[in-house]
Order: C-alpha cells, then structure tokens, then sequence
C-alpha cells in the first residue's frame, strides 16, 4: 500500500465528493431514470481508479455510513463491509491496467460484482435474514424453495445482481475517465492507471 | 412564435410563493431583458418559458402549445435555453459533439446536425476549435460552447441566463453582434442579466422583478428612466443613463450613441 | 516585496507559453489591479504568485519569482501560504467543507498552522468585526449567500495574516449587490491594514477609483502597467479586448468631435466624465 | 447491540430494544421521532422476511396453513421474528445515536480519541455537499433536458440518457475537486505541523467511564455466548 502517496490533498479533496456521487447517482438511476439498478458505487471505484485500492476502499465504506447517517437508515450500515471490499478490488484491478481498455474493464466489472456478491451474503444472512428487503427479495425466496439455504441463497442472489451492477458501474467509470480531459486527471497520484502514455 | 404568460403564479411544494401575478406577452422578435437581485424570481419565471417549471396557478403557452401538456424535450424544439453554469451540461469529448447532443435530440439527420453545427459554430466564433476538449477550453469559452449547442437547436425562442458572466471585452462585442443578427432574423430573445450597459446597449424592452412580482415591464427607455423604483429593486441605471441625467439632458439615453447625440443636441446654439 | 524576473511559464503539454517574460516589482502596501483579455495569463500570474505555479501546476518555469526575498519555486506551498493568500473566484469550493459554522470555518487555516486555542479564537473574532461578519458567525457557510460566503473567504485568508492577498476576479460570480459587499471589505482591508491586495477584475469603474496601480497583461506579456487613470484609458485596451467603460467610450467619441476638452484625460469614473463634460459646455458657452 | 445480535435467546433483541432503547429515546424526548423513522426503515425487512422466511425457510416442518403450493410455517416466521428484533434493534440503536448527537459533533469526538484527523474531513465535507451535489445533479437534469433529452421514455433511452446526467455531474465534480484541493493548500492543509481546534468538547469523567463499561460488558457477554456454544 501506497499511504502517504495515495492520500494527498487532492485525494481527500476527492473521496468525500466521490461519496455524495455514489449518493447522487444512486438517486438519479433511481428515481429520475428509474433503471432498474443501483450504481450507487460509481464514486467507489473512480477514487479506487485515481487514488489507489485504501482510498476506493475508505470510499466504499464511509458512503454507506454516511448514507445511513444522511438517510436515517442505520441498516445499510453494516454493508460498509461490502463497499469496502468493492474499492479494494477495483484498486486492485485498476493497478494491473483493466480500466486501459473495455474488455478487460467489463471482466473487472464482473470480477468486483462477484466479489461484492460473495461477502454479501454472510452479512445478508446472518444479520438480515437473507433478505434486503428490496425487489430481488423474491430470488431469496425462490433459491430456498429450490433447497438452498439461507447462505446459500443470498449468495446466489447477489451473483445474479450484483456482476451487472458493477460491470455497469465500471463501465461507466471508464466512459467517464476517457472522457475527462487529461489535464484534470494528471493530478491523482495514480493518473497512470488511465492515462495511457 | 408567441409567449404568453397569464395570472402565473408558482409556489414551491414547501408552500413558499415565489412568482405572483404574472401576466404579459413576449411577440416575435422581441427581445427582452429581465432584471432584478437575486432572489427576484428571474431564473423561475423564465424555467416557465419551457416547461422546466409548470404554474402552481395560470398557464403559460409558447404559440399554440401550453407549456402544462408538454415535456421540457418536447418544448426543446420551440425554447432554446443557455443556463448560467456550462460545466452542467458538457460531457462530450470533442466541441462539435457536444454542440450536436441538441440537434440530434431533436431527430434530426446527421447532414441537418452538421450544417447546423458548423453555424453554431461559426457564430460563436469557435469553427476552428470544433475537435477540442470542452474542458482543455478557457471558462469563458466552455460558455460559447454551450451557447453554440443550445444555438444549433435552432428554436425560434432562446433564453440566455446571465450570458455575459466571464466574457472580456471582444467577447462582450462578439455576443452583442449575434443577439442582434438572431433578432434580424425574426428569433425572440430574453436574457437575465446583471449588467445594465449591455441591456442598454442591445435589449428593447426590459422587465424589472422584484420579490417574485413584476415591478417595471416597459421600453428600455422608459424604465431605466425610473431611478427611483430602480433603486427600490437595489438596481443602478446604466452609465450613459446617469451620466446624462446628471448632466441635465432633456432626454433619457441608455447607450453611447444615444448620449453623444443627445449631448451634442444641447449644445447646439438656441434660436 | 515581490520581484519578478523576466519569469517565463508554460503548462505541461501547451504549445505556448502562458506567462512571458514578465519583470514586475511590486512594493508594500498597495492595490493592484491586473486586467486582460481571457487567456491573457491572469489566472496564471495569480498562481505563481501563490506558488501553485510550479508546486501544483508543473511544466517549465523560466526565470526567477521572489516573494519577501524567497524563491516561490523553492520554498514549501505549506510555507508560501503565510506569505501569500490566495482567493478565489467561485467562493463556493474554496470553503472547506469541514465546518459546520463560519467562525469554525474562518479558523481552519490557523488549525491547520497549529496555532494555539486562545490566540486563534482572538484573532478569529477580529477578523470577524472588520469584515463585519457577526451576524453570520454561527450560521452554515454553505446557508448564506454568494457575497457573504465570498467574504469569510476573503476572512479566512487574512485572518492567516499573508502581507500579500491574491485575489483572482473575486466577483465575477456575485450580484451587484454581493460584489459591492466583496469590494467594501477590500477597501476596508487596504484603508485600516498593511496589506498589498492584488485583484484580477474588469470593472474598471471600481478600479479607477481605487486602485494605485493597473498591470495590463496580453498574450502571456506585460503590455501596460502604470496608474489607473493612464492605463484605462488607453486605446490599447479595446484592441486587444478588455471591456471599456462607456464613460471612456463616450469621451473618447466626443473628443474626435471636439467636444470632450483636449487638456483633460478620458474619464474612467461618473464624477470625471460629469466634469469633462461640464467643462466641455462651458467653454462652448464662452465661445459661443 | 453486540450482546443483541450475539444471543441465541430470540427475544433478547426485542427486550432490549424496549427496555433500553426507547426509554433512552424518552429520556432524550426524541421518541415520535425515533419511533416513526425505525418503524419506516424496518417496514419493507418486516414484509420482505415475513414473506420469504415464513413460507421457504430451509427445513422447516411445522405448517400454520398452506396457501396452494405454499405453506406458512411455524420455524420460518420464529426466524423471521428473531431476525426482525435484531435488525429492530440494529435501527434503533443507530437512529437514537443520530438523533441525539450532531454528526459533526460525534466526528470531532472520534478525533479527539485519536482518529485521524482526515478520515474527520471526509466525513463532514460529504455530509455537508450532499444537498449542494443533488442541487448540481438537479440543475443538470434540467439542462439535459432543455437540450431535448427525454428522461421519461421507454427504457433504452432511459438508459442512454444516464452519461448525459451522469457525465457532467463527475466532470464538473472532478474540476472542483481540484479547485478545492489548491484552496485546502491556500490554507495550510498540509502543513506538517500538528493541528489545533477552535472547538472544544467536554467529555466528563462519568461519560468515559460509561463507555467502558459498555466496551467491557460486552466483550464479556460475547465471550460468555461463544463459550456457551
């Protein structure tokens, strides 16, 4: 891990706004467009992208804290795990490269989203009952009627929506980041991790 | 293509009122300056004008169409509208996409998009910046960009909120020159604006707002005339118009060619 | 106090320069006003004098940039910053964000320097009454307005005591209203404090009455620089694009007519084109 | 709450909720408020698990009634309740925290206690944009749509329009971002030098002392719980 050199100035300038875009986004997907999915960790994984995988991760986490804070809704709090999880690995992945090109950025998408899926499920099954008291409850509830159990049923829920969710997610982060003129972009500590030189 | 505005009043859900009794009718070709602090009721009153906002209570129509019964993109084809902040709007990579996210909104084919491009363009002065980054432009020119994209929707109505922030003195000259042209051919201007000189020197008719209420709705001349509610609004008269005032000239003038004519009439010797 | 010499600047990866060959020195204690066309370097001229140029915005740096005798490139950001404040133009990003009041948020810098309770909390409250801040003191930076939060910022810099305070077009986002309030607090701080203040503005109105010295900057050069009223009403700045006052418009039409005195200089103000033009009638009258 | 969630006894949640909870919230004078916001967060849990717990918890026997295919069973909603109290619990703990202390104030306290002072920046600087951020996310919408963007079409559009909202919003984000980070150096961010505070929190002798009661208590009960498996 790269402390000192990931955290400058610019990175905490960056991690708190990246955590009301995760917000925001959340929101417009949600009920301006009403899509049918979440991409509330866009912020996550572009500060995992520009400042490394502790920074995407405090990101992670601090947003569903905050969220729960600002939202009163204390019980997506212990999902922070998740979130946490999700900048490690986007950080991750960005350090080898895969935000360089769209294949490889839908592989990563897919790789955090079974990622996000697997460390779900134990906090989904052991504090929530499985449940997330949300639309893929039904999923939940289809997997154990099959003769899954509890654990095993959230898991493979979250594999059926999270992948798309992250990949979209990914997807868009990089739309985003190839878009965004290089001037501004030079200044995060790992730049290289999009500018292709 | 008509505005009509009759009895608007807008209240946001929390109950507060901010536009009262609102009724007047913007013609062809007019163009018209809307002043005020902040806090009047300018921005609100012109997000009627394409259906961003819809009246608590009256209507609004823009030619036939009420603004009620139809959506902010439907009303695109009629109101074009230049916001304050361009950065909300940019997300291309090069200037020419950008300036046809508009038009190609509105369905039209890639050689209508490029020859209305390429106007927009060019009248802003940016032809041969059209491959550049937005965002690697100066701010003052982020602004033209966003001006050409809402220019190359060609709609009979534009809305300019605030279009002089930021522009140096060519810039300045360069957007006084195009309001003009628009108005020669036939397009209806309404403008926000803080900065008397350049309503003096390029808008007919001017509205003053204050606390959501039309305060002053008149020619130029008439209401930069009325320093007394002007300054009730915390509003100053344009330059040319205090000078001559202060002078004594038996006229109103607003703009420099106006005063030097005005001027140069007192002293011409007295029969 | 700063000392420029021929400082030659250009962005990473720009063809040109942004700064060129600019020599200046400026003394203690004064205003000075730097207009331009857009693109002209201001903003960059603002930004080696704050150090950000070369500390944050590398590229080539050329020449040599003193500030109380220290070389900008060679001193610490972290240290320039007691020397040099710095405001912006949008008030909203430059506050913190870490504050929930304004006097907490006129504070933060001196946190930051480490300065002890006792003495920050006087400092902070002095600086509130001379920017006549008390009403707003314990309310959310973020719920006031455009003027009001342009002045805490204008307050959070000085109260770090900076001999020099860099403000780039500190207005340009504000109602005439909140720019009047900007602009009075920066009379109050040139009037009552020893502080050079030097202001990126166009409204050349406000600057021809209370500048001591205008610095003209085109294409990355020093084209003019000298007092208001010589360097305003030079014909040079319609030319390269600088936003005239009408007052200067209209004279400078008149005296092509004989109609503006020709001992008199072009007004940049309302009471000097009101005596111009005054005096213009009255020899009329006597000649007539 | 750690003793709650590590219990095997399914009533405990519930009875601390009551007993420590709410009257906590009582004495604080904040219980419509708590009571309302808790029931609204533990609503759709409440329906979700009843439901998908009730009639298809793995291997549960005891049928209450069948519904065609479905039965409602007795283990699935036992589950169902001792999960509910826990996340019951889980909610009214954090709401009571919320609503009884600022934040900010709760931030300035963790620092205080030696956490970074960064992690502090973070925290409040987001709470504080959110409502600025859904203003610009507003404004951009609007925009968007006054260029001819339709935002309430079928969902392939829909979909598309999303960089049109999305791709200012970061964009002019990041522009800010670094517009802040050269305002945070302006004034001394990164000193290297330790920092003071204008604010001061007092935190009495009793308030310390209760909290490592609470820490210790619950350390032991845990220890009691997993030894008792």
């Amino acid at each position: 891990m790269r402390l000192k050199s990931d955290f400058t100035t610019i990175t905490l300038a960056l991690i708190p706004v990246a955590i009301v875009i995760n917000i925001v986004v959340g929101n417009i997907v949600q009920v301006v467009l009403k899509l049918p999915i979440y991409l509330d960790s866009i912020g996550t994984v572009l500060v995992a992208v520009l400042a490394g995988p502790l920074a995407g991760a405090v990101t992670g986490a601090l947003s569903n804290i905050i969220w729960g804070i600002l939202f009163s809704n204390p019980t997506i709090m212990p999902f922070a795990i998740t979130a946490f999880c999700i900048g490690l690995v986007a950080g991750w992945l960005a350090g080898r490269g895969i935000l360089k090109n769209i294949l490889a950025t839908i592989v990563g998408g897919l790789l955090t989203g079974a990622v996000a899926a697997i460390v779900s499920a134990p906090i989904a099954a052991y504090i929530f009952g499985g449940i997330t008291g949300s639309g893929t409850d039904w999923l939940v509830a289809f997997f154990q009627a099959t003769g899954a159990n509890i654990l095993q049923a959230a898991t493979l829920q979250g594999l059926i929506s999270d992948p798309l969710d992250k990949t979209i997610s990914f997807l868009v982060v990089w739309i985003i980041l190839r878009g965004m003129s290089q001037r501004y972009l030079s200044h995060f500590p790992r730049a290289n991790n999009v500018i292709r030189s | 293509m008509k505005i009509s505005v009759n009895d608007l009043h807008f209240a946001y859900p929390n109950g507060v009122e901010v536009l009262r009794e609102l009724s007047f009718e913007i013609s062809s070709g007019e163009r018209v300056a809307i002043i005020g602090q902040n806090g009047a009721g300018k921005s609100t009153l012109v997000k009627h004008f394409n259906g961003l906002l819809k009246p608590s209570r009256g209507f609004v129509t823009i030619g036939d169409w009420d603004t009620q019964s139809h959506t902010v993109a439907q009303m695109a084809q009629r109101v074009g509208f230049l916001f304050q902040n361009p950065d909300e709007q940019i997300f291309k990579r090069r200037v020419f996409d950008e300036v046809a996210f508009g038009p190609s909104n509105l369905g039209l084919s890639p050689e209508e998009i490029e020859r209305h491009v390429s106007a927009a363009l060019s009248r802003v002065g940016l032809s041969d910046m059209r491959e550049m980054h937005p965002y690697d432009l100066l701010p003052a020119r982020r602004k033209l960009v966003a001006l050409a994209s809402v220019l190359a929707m060609e709609t009979p109505i534009l809305v300019l909120d605030e279009p002089t922030i930021g522009q140096d003195g060519r810039g300045l000259a360069r957007l006084g020159a195009l309001i003009d042209d628009l108005t020669q051919q036939g397009k209806t201007i309404i403008t926000i604006s803080h900065d008397m000189d350049f309503c003096a020197e390029h808008f007919e008719r001017i509205m003053v707002m204050k606390q959501g209420r039309m305060l002053i709705d008149g020619a130029t001349h008439d209401v930069f005339a009325r320093f007394e509610l002007l300054a009730e609004a915390f509003l100053e008269p344009p330059q040319m118009t205090r000078l001559g005032r202060a002078l004594g000239l038996p006229e109103t003038v607003t703009t420099v060619n106006e005063f030097l004519g005005a001027y140069a009439k007192t002293r011409e010797p007295r029969h | 106090m700063i000392q420029l010499d021929h400082v030659t600047y250009t962005y990473p990866q720009a063809k040109h320069p942004a700064l060129s060959d600019i020599s200046l020195e400026i003394t203690e204690s004064s205003l000075v006003a730097i207009v331009g066309p857009s693109g002209a370097g201001k903003s960059s001229l603002c930004a080696l004098l704050a150090g950000f140029i070369p500390h944050h915005f590398h590229g080539i740096l050329q020449g040599r940039a003193l500030v109380h005798g220290q070389d900008i490139a060679n001193t610490p950001l972290a240290e320039l910053v007691t020397h040099v404040g710095y405001v912006f133009q949008n008030p909203f990003t430059q506050l913190s964000g870490a504050k929930l009041t304004t006097r907490e948020e006129i504070a933060f810098g001196l946190e930051n320097l480490g300065v002890p309770r006792l003495e920050m909390a006087e400092r902070v409250d002095r600086v509130i009454e001379l920017f006549s801040l008390r009403d707003i003191a314990n309310r959310s930076p973020y719920e006031i307005s455009g003027g009001e939060m342009q002045r805490v910022a204008l307050a959070s810099i000085f109260v770090m005591k900076p001999r020099v305070l860099v403000l780039d077009e500190p207005t340009a986002q504000l109602d005439p209203l909140g720019a009047r309030q900007v602009f009075e607090a920066i009379r109050t701080l040139t009037n009552t404090q020893s502080v050079t203040v030097i202001i990126v503005e166009d409204k050349t109105e406000w600057i021809a009455t209370f500048a001591d010295r205008v610095i003209t900057l085109h294409e990355g050069r020093v084209v003019l620089d000298g007092s208001p009223d010589a360097v305003l009403t030079s014909p040079l700045l319609a030319e390269i694009g600088i936003r005239v006052s009408h007052y200067t418009q209209a004279a400078r039409a008149a005296s092509r007519h004989r109609l503006w005195p020709s001992e008199l200089a072009l007004p940049t103000t309302l009471d000097k084109a009101i005596d111009g033009f005054k005096r213009a009638r009255k020899k009329y009258e006597n000649l007539g | 709450m750690l003793i709650g969630f590590s219990a095997r006894w399914p009533h405990l949640p519930v009875a601390l909720f009551v007993f420590l909870i709410l009257p906590l919230a009582v004495w604080g004078q904040l219980l419509r408020e708590l009571g309302r916001t808790t029931l609204a967060v533990i609503f759709p849990f409440a329906l979700s698990i009843t439901l998908v717990q009730g009639f298809f918890y793995p291997g549960a026997t005891h049928v209450i009634f069948s519904l065609g295919p479905f039965a409602l069973k007795e283990e699935g909603l036992l589950f169902a309740y001792g999960t509910l109290g826990k996340i019951l619990l889980l909610a009214g703990a954090g709401l009571l925290l919320l609503f009884s202390t600022h934040p900010a104030d709760l931030i300035l306290a963790l620092v205080q206690h030696g956490f970074p002072n960064a992690l502090a920046y973070i925290v409040v600087t987001a709470i504080q944009l959110l409502p600025h951020m859904q203003a610009k996310a507003m404004a951009i919408v609007n925009a968007q749509r006054a260029r001819g963007l339709e935002t309430e079409t079928n969902l392939w559009r829909r979909s598309r329009a999303l960089l049109a909202l999305v791709g200012p919003l970061v964009f002019s984000a990041l522009v800010d971002v670094h517009e802040r980070a050269l305002a945070l150096e302006a004034r001394a961010f990164s000193a290297p030098c330790s920092k003071t505070s204008l604010k001061e929190l007092h935190d009495t002798r009793e308030e310390a002392l209760a909290r490592w009661a609470i820490i210790v208590l619950s350390i032991a009960f845990i220890a009691w719980q997993i030894g008792g498996l």
